[in-house]
């Protein structure tokens, strides 16, 4: 049995699906409780489940951070909301120096089951300060997971694999994509975390995304299907652990690849990409990797300059076609 | 309301322009909501309607050369401030007549000649920018001072805590003002604050404090007027708490599911702009005509605004790459 | 002292065990200082000595399941907690029976099992995560409490406002214990708070707060104890101040040129240690000759834990890889 | 006329060289003025220009970036020293979402000319909190620019350079360099930023590098030379914007490239690097692109596994071995 249901309502199941299972877990952050989230992503679960389980902070999101790692560091699994991924550069500390470090710095003693949700999101006319994608950053750090879903499925199914893992976890959610719709199977769903997904079989090249960005590869896959070429859509779905192993499976199968990718270019999960293809792939290599990624700016306001600045399926397809010697 | 006003000497024409200012503070926002829901304006709205009086008594006292940091629920600090109703819906509209030139948007005003420093959207940003003017002002030895406003839900970030610090231990010329409207998003004050008396968040630093009623404009002024004194004189910081109400949701897009119609309908009773034009009724001061024509006067300002950014360009895409850097 | 002692109930044992644990305390840190010169021992060294009441007359009216969280200066609040000196130095030799398997060091002792929380190297750290241990306690229903210590330039840092509001909002069972011994690095505390006193810090979040003595380990006992009574029995935070001082540099490596000799000969005169063992002796508790003994067992229990570290093997190369994730 | 000076000096000589040049030029930080700087760099300028130009702070790491934002906004030129990378974390907020992006958003209005200086360290055992090397955090933002010194001359130049540039710069130094020495041109001395550095010229390999490691790279280089292997050594010294045109032209030359780098390989400096090599040359790439880089661990305490953890010179020579095919 399977619902057709939305990104958001996924989370939502997660939530309360894991709320039931194990007392252990508690959701705790800005307006999470009697609001019901920011973008509703907790919705009915304060009144399910009270105020000790799903608890409203102050705006403190250092202080935050510091109570899921405290809570976990005594066998607690908090789910700590982060109301956008911008914030949490307020809390980088506690989460750089604190989560991803305190087991090795113990010497194993402890573990810091700690989920740390966040919406990122661009496209919304945000501005600058409200419109970041931090995932290359926390792909860097060692001792953090992070995480990327792009379905409703794999939202839900990462989530619950996220709760129930016994490290600090950056789940990174998409403003874009809590409306999006899709098959999700009920109840029990676990996706294992670190494991790419195939999106779409092909032969001809390898389109590697996720989050938003996998939407429009999927739509530029589409696209030059018609045109007689045929993608490879990988959708990375972890960003740490990389799945190195299906990322160069598919590059030597195709031998060209393209990184749609919804962060800066620079030092971004694209280079990284990149780079294990470089070294796992480099003989089956006909051409170079491509990057798609944000314009290198700050995100400006203006809708025509963002939408400039945001890459679309049109884009992937142009850099899909140049590749393919079509363009 | 006469009671702050006899320590202050305040010609009519002052106290005209600050009912005119806040006027034109309510119509503008009134018409950025409307054209929220047009589609012209998007990402985050946050309004200023229900406060206007704690801005504009504020700003008012200022001298032109001293500076305004406000929030993201900025466009009516940043009107005070002088910055004209067009360049700032041409910012809402992502024109390139914009303020920022389109690039900022609503919660992102700057106004370099004007002093007004932003348009802050990260929630406390703002706090230790103000102590860095302040600094800066002393480093110059010139006797400027600088205002920084921020809301409930502020005083509970780290960076409150360091920014009131410094400016205490320093004795720098910055203003904190905090704008009490009783929520922070959905979050009641008395929910995210241990204390229920705001104020007394300053005790812990030394630094002077006083609570004014943030929905009297003179009341507002009478205390800005005393405040700014003192601290242009002695170069010291001071904190301000303005207790105050919005009367829309938080962003545009709120609901306002935490708090009743009724609480709402009991604030709009002391409306500060009801309040103001009665006060200038019963002292004389103004015509039911003079008002009408204020009125006619902003709203036809207000529409030449609309029409001002509708008729603006949208920055070029080669805009996208520059001021990046300098 | 016997002022304080009168209102607690501490047998003969009780006592000297303090006695013991400050002594072993002052001798571990001496010891550590030592290997440290011959290069036996690397990175930071924060040494504790002159500051062993606090952390021991806390600590030592703790119950065993009660959670302690220090920062860097952290031997001695750990040694107060029960792990052995073995274990500790062994982990500021980087062997593989150190507390930590090596991989800590001196700023980052953990032990799990006596509730030793780290060793946290960020200044203020520590206070958020004491913040979630209060909340996870609260959440368990479990009548512990944590103690998280730090020192008087930690207060300035965003995260102790965040923390302290956010425990006192809550009513968490945390006790937070300023170390305040004058200076964070070289920078006397008056240079750095806006305030004097710190134990101000407290008040505009509504803790309720003590200044103690820090040199007088009964004294300190004493409020602790009052102090863990009243937490563990009303679940509420409390705030202490403790007036100490560090005999040494802040770090091993630090000359002190920030203070003068006399202002250090001056606390010595106030020694803990000594002045414990004065009061045992006044009380004929001790004699001279068990005093003697206590030392000696202490020495041969150092040298006992130097040996073993120096005996016991660094990590394989392959632990560079274990303990990242779970 | 050059002196044989060591880099802390250096970095010192061009602190009081600005601060004579330009009063606007102020020194703001934790224990910069009274006690010469934790690492000494500014000793003696307290003395030299007294309290308002030399500034002590408390321990508050993000309001001290924000007085230095604050400050440049009205003109003035703040070098701020944050006691170490580490910490720079807790001031994470305003560094990204202002200083790197008041400029932009606000429509050119501002410039921020704010210097933050701070040393990076690895190899003094100073456990995971205090050995971080943070710069591809920073390469990832635009609106900074970063810059990382390997020499006494460069530490100089970049810094004198930094000062008078308009825009945040992050200005990584390195603890492992402060006591090295090197010819240092008296006086005024700037190196442009954004310019590589060819230490070395070589036929057979290229092998970039930057900061600490750029040490050992040119030991490697010396011990590979005696082997016949002929390295050209470069020096990125600015790592954001990064020198493409200096990186493309030598790896077109030598045909393979090394990159020794000693923070994270995940989406770290070298990924970027080598994702530039690939679009730029991947035609005269004649082997997969090896980075040599830091292990993907906090940084534990004890010595051996530290040493381990940290690529040496044998490493790096090690890898391009392999890559000339003689390992
Ligand atoms: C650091 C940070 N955390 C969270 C947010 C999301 N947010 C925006 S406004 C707001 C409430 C702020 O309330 P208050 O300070 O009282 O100001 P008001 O909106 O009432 O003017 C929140 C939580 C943010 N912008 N920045
Ligand atoms: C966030 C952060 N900033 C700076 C430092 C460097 N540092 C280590 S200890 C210290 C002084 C702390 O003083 P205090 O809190 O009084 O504790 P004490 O050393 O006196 O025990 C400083 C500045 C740090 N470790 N972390
Ligand atoms: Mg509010
Ligand atoms: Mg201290």
């Amino acid at each position: 049995m399977a619902a057709n249901i939305t990104y958001r309502e996924a989370l939502n199941q997660a939530l309360r699906e894991e709320l039931q299972n194990n007392p252990d877990v508690f959701i705790i952050g800005e307006e999470v409780a009697q609001y019901g989230g920011a973008y509703k992503v907790t919705e009915g679960l304060y009144k399910e489940f009270g105020p000790e389980r799903v608890v409203d902070t102050p705006i403190s999101e250092e202080g935050i951070a510091g109570c899921g790692i405290g809570a976990a560091m005594l066998g607690l699994r908090p789910v700590v909301e982060m109301m956008t991924v911008n914030f949490t550069l307020l809390a980088m500390d506690q989460i750089v120096n604190n989560a991803a470090k305190l087991r090795y710095m113990s010497g194993g003693q402890f573990q810091i089951p700690a989920v740390i949700r966040t919406p990122q999101s661009l496209g919304l006319q945000l501005g600058a300060q409200h419109s970041q994608s931090l995932e290359a950053w926390y792909a860097h750090v060692p001792g953090l997971k992070v995480i990327a879903p792009a379905t409703p499925a794999d939202a839900k199914g990462l989530l619950k694999s996220s709760i129930r893992d016994n490290n600090p976890i950056i789940f990174l959610e998409n403003e874009m994509l809590y409306g999006t719709k899709g098959e999700v199977p009920e109840g029990e769903l676990f996706i294992p975390i670190g494991k790419a997904d195939v999106k779409r079989q092909g032969k001809d090249i390898t389109l590697i995304s996720y989050s938003m960005m996998l939407i429009q590869a999927m739509k530029a896959a589409d696209t030059l299907a018609k045109e007689g070429i045929d993608v490879e859509v990988l959708d990375l779905r972890t960003l740490r652990p990389l799945d190195a192993e299906s990322i160069l499976a598919s590059v030597k199968k195709t031998h060209k690849a393209v990184i749609a990718e919804a962060d800066w270019k620079s030092c971004g999960m694209g280079a990284e990409v990149t780079s294990i293809i470089l070294s796992g792939a480099f003989d089956y290599l006909d051409a170079p990797v491509v990057r798609v990624a944000l314009a290198e700016v700050p995100m400006p306001y203006s809708k025509p300059l963002e939408k400039a600045a945001i890459p679309t399926a049109d884009d992937i397809a142009a850099a899909v076609r140049k590749i393919m010697g079509k363009g | 309301m006469s009671l702050y006003t006899e320590r202050m000497i305040l010609s009519r024409d002052q106290l005209i322009g600050m009912y005119q200012t806040m006027q034109r503070i309510r119509s503008f926002e009134e018409k950025s909501s409307e054209l929220y829901t047009k589609g012209k304006i998007g990402g985050f709205l946050h309004l200023y309607i229900g406060q206007e009086a704690v801005g504009v008594g504020f700003i008012s006292a200022l001298k032109e050369d001293d500076y305004v940091i406000g929030s993201y629920r900025d466009h009516g600090q940043c009107i005070a401030k002088g910055t004209s109703t067009r360049e700032i819906m041409a910012e809402l509209f992502g024109k390139s007549t914009g303020i920022s030139r389109g690039k900022g948007g609503s919660m992102h005003l700057f106004d370099v000649k004007r002093g007004f420093l932003g348009g802050h959207g990260i929630v406390g940003g703002g706090i230790p920018v103000a102590a860095g003017v302040g600094l800066a002002i002393r480093y110059k030895k010139t006797d400027q001072v600088v205002i920084c406003f921020f809301g409930d839900g502020a005083v509970n970030e780290g960076a409150f805590h360091e920014a009131l610090n410094m400016v205490a231990l320093w004795k720098l010329p910055v203003i904190y003002v905090l704008e009490n409207n009783l929520y922070g998003m959905g979050t009641a004050a008395y929910r995210a604050s241990s204390i229920p008396d705001l104020i007394r968040r300053a005790s812990c630093y030394d630094i002077d404090r006083e609570q004014v009623d943030g929905m009297d404009v003179l009341a507002v002024r009478e205390v800005a007027e005393r405040t700014i004194y003192k601290t242009r004189t002695d170069k010291e910081p001071r904190f301000i708490e303005a207790i105050t109400y919005r009367y829309r949701g938080h962003s545009i897009s709120d609901p306002g599911a935490y708090r009743t119609r009724e609480e709402i309908e009991e604030w709009q009773k002391r409306d500060p702009i009801m309040r103001m034009e009665n006060y200038l009724k019963e002292n004389s001061m103004i015509t039911d005509d003079e008002i009408k024509a204020i009125r006619e006067e902003i709203s036809a300002e207000i529409q030449d605004a609309v029409e001002f950014s509708e008729n603006s360009p949208f920055p070029s895409k080669e805009e996208l790459y520059t001021d990046i850097y300098a």
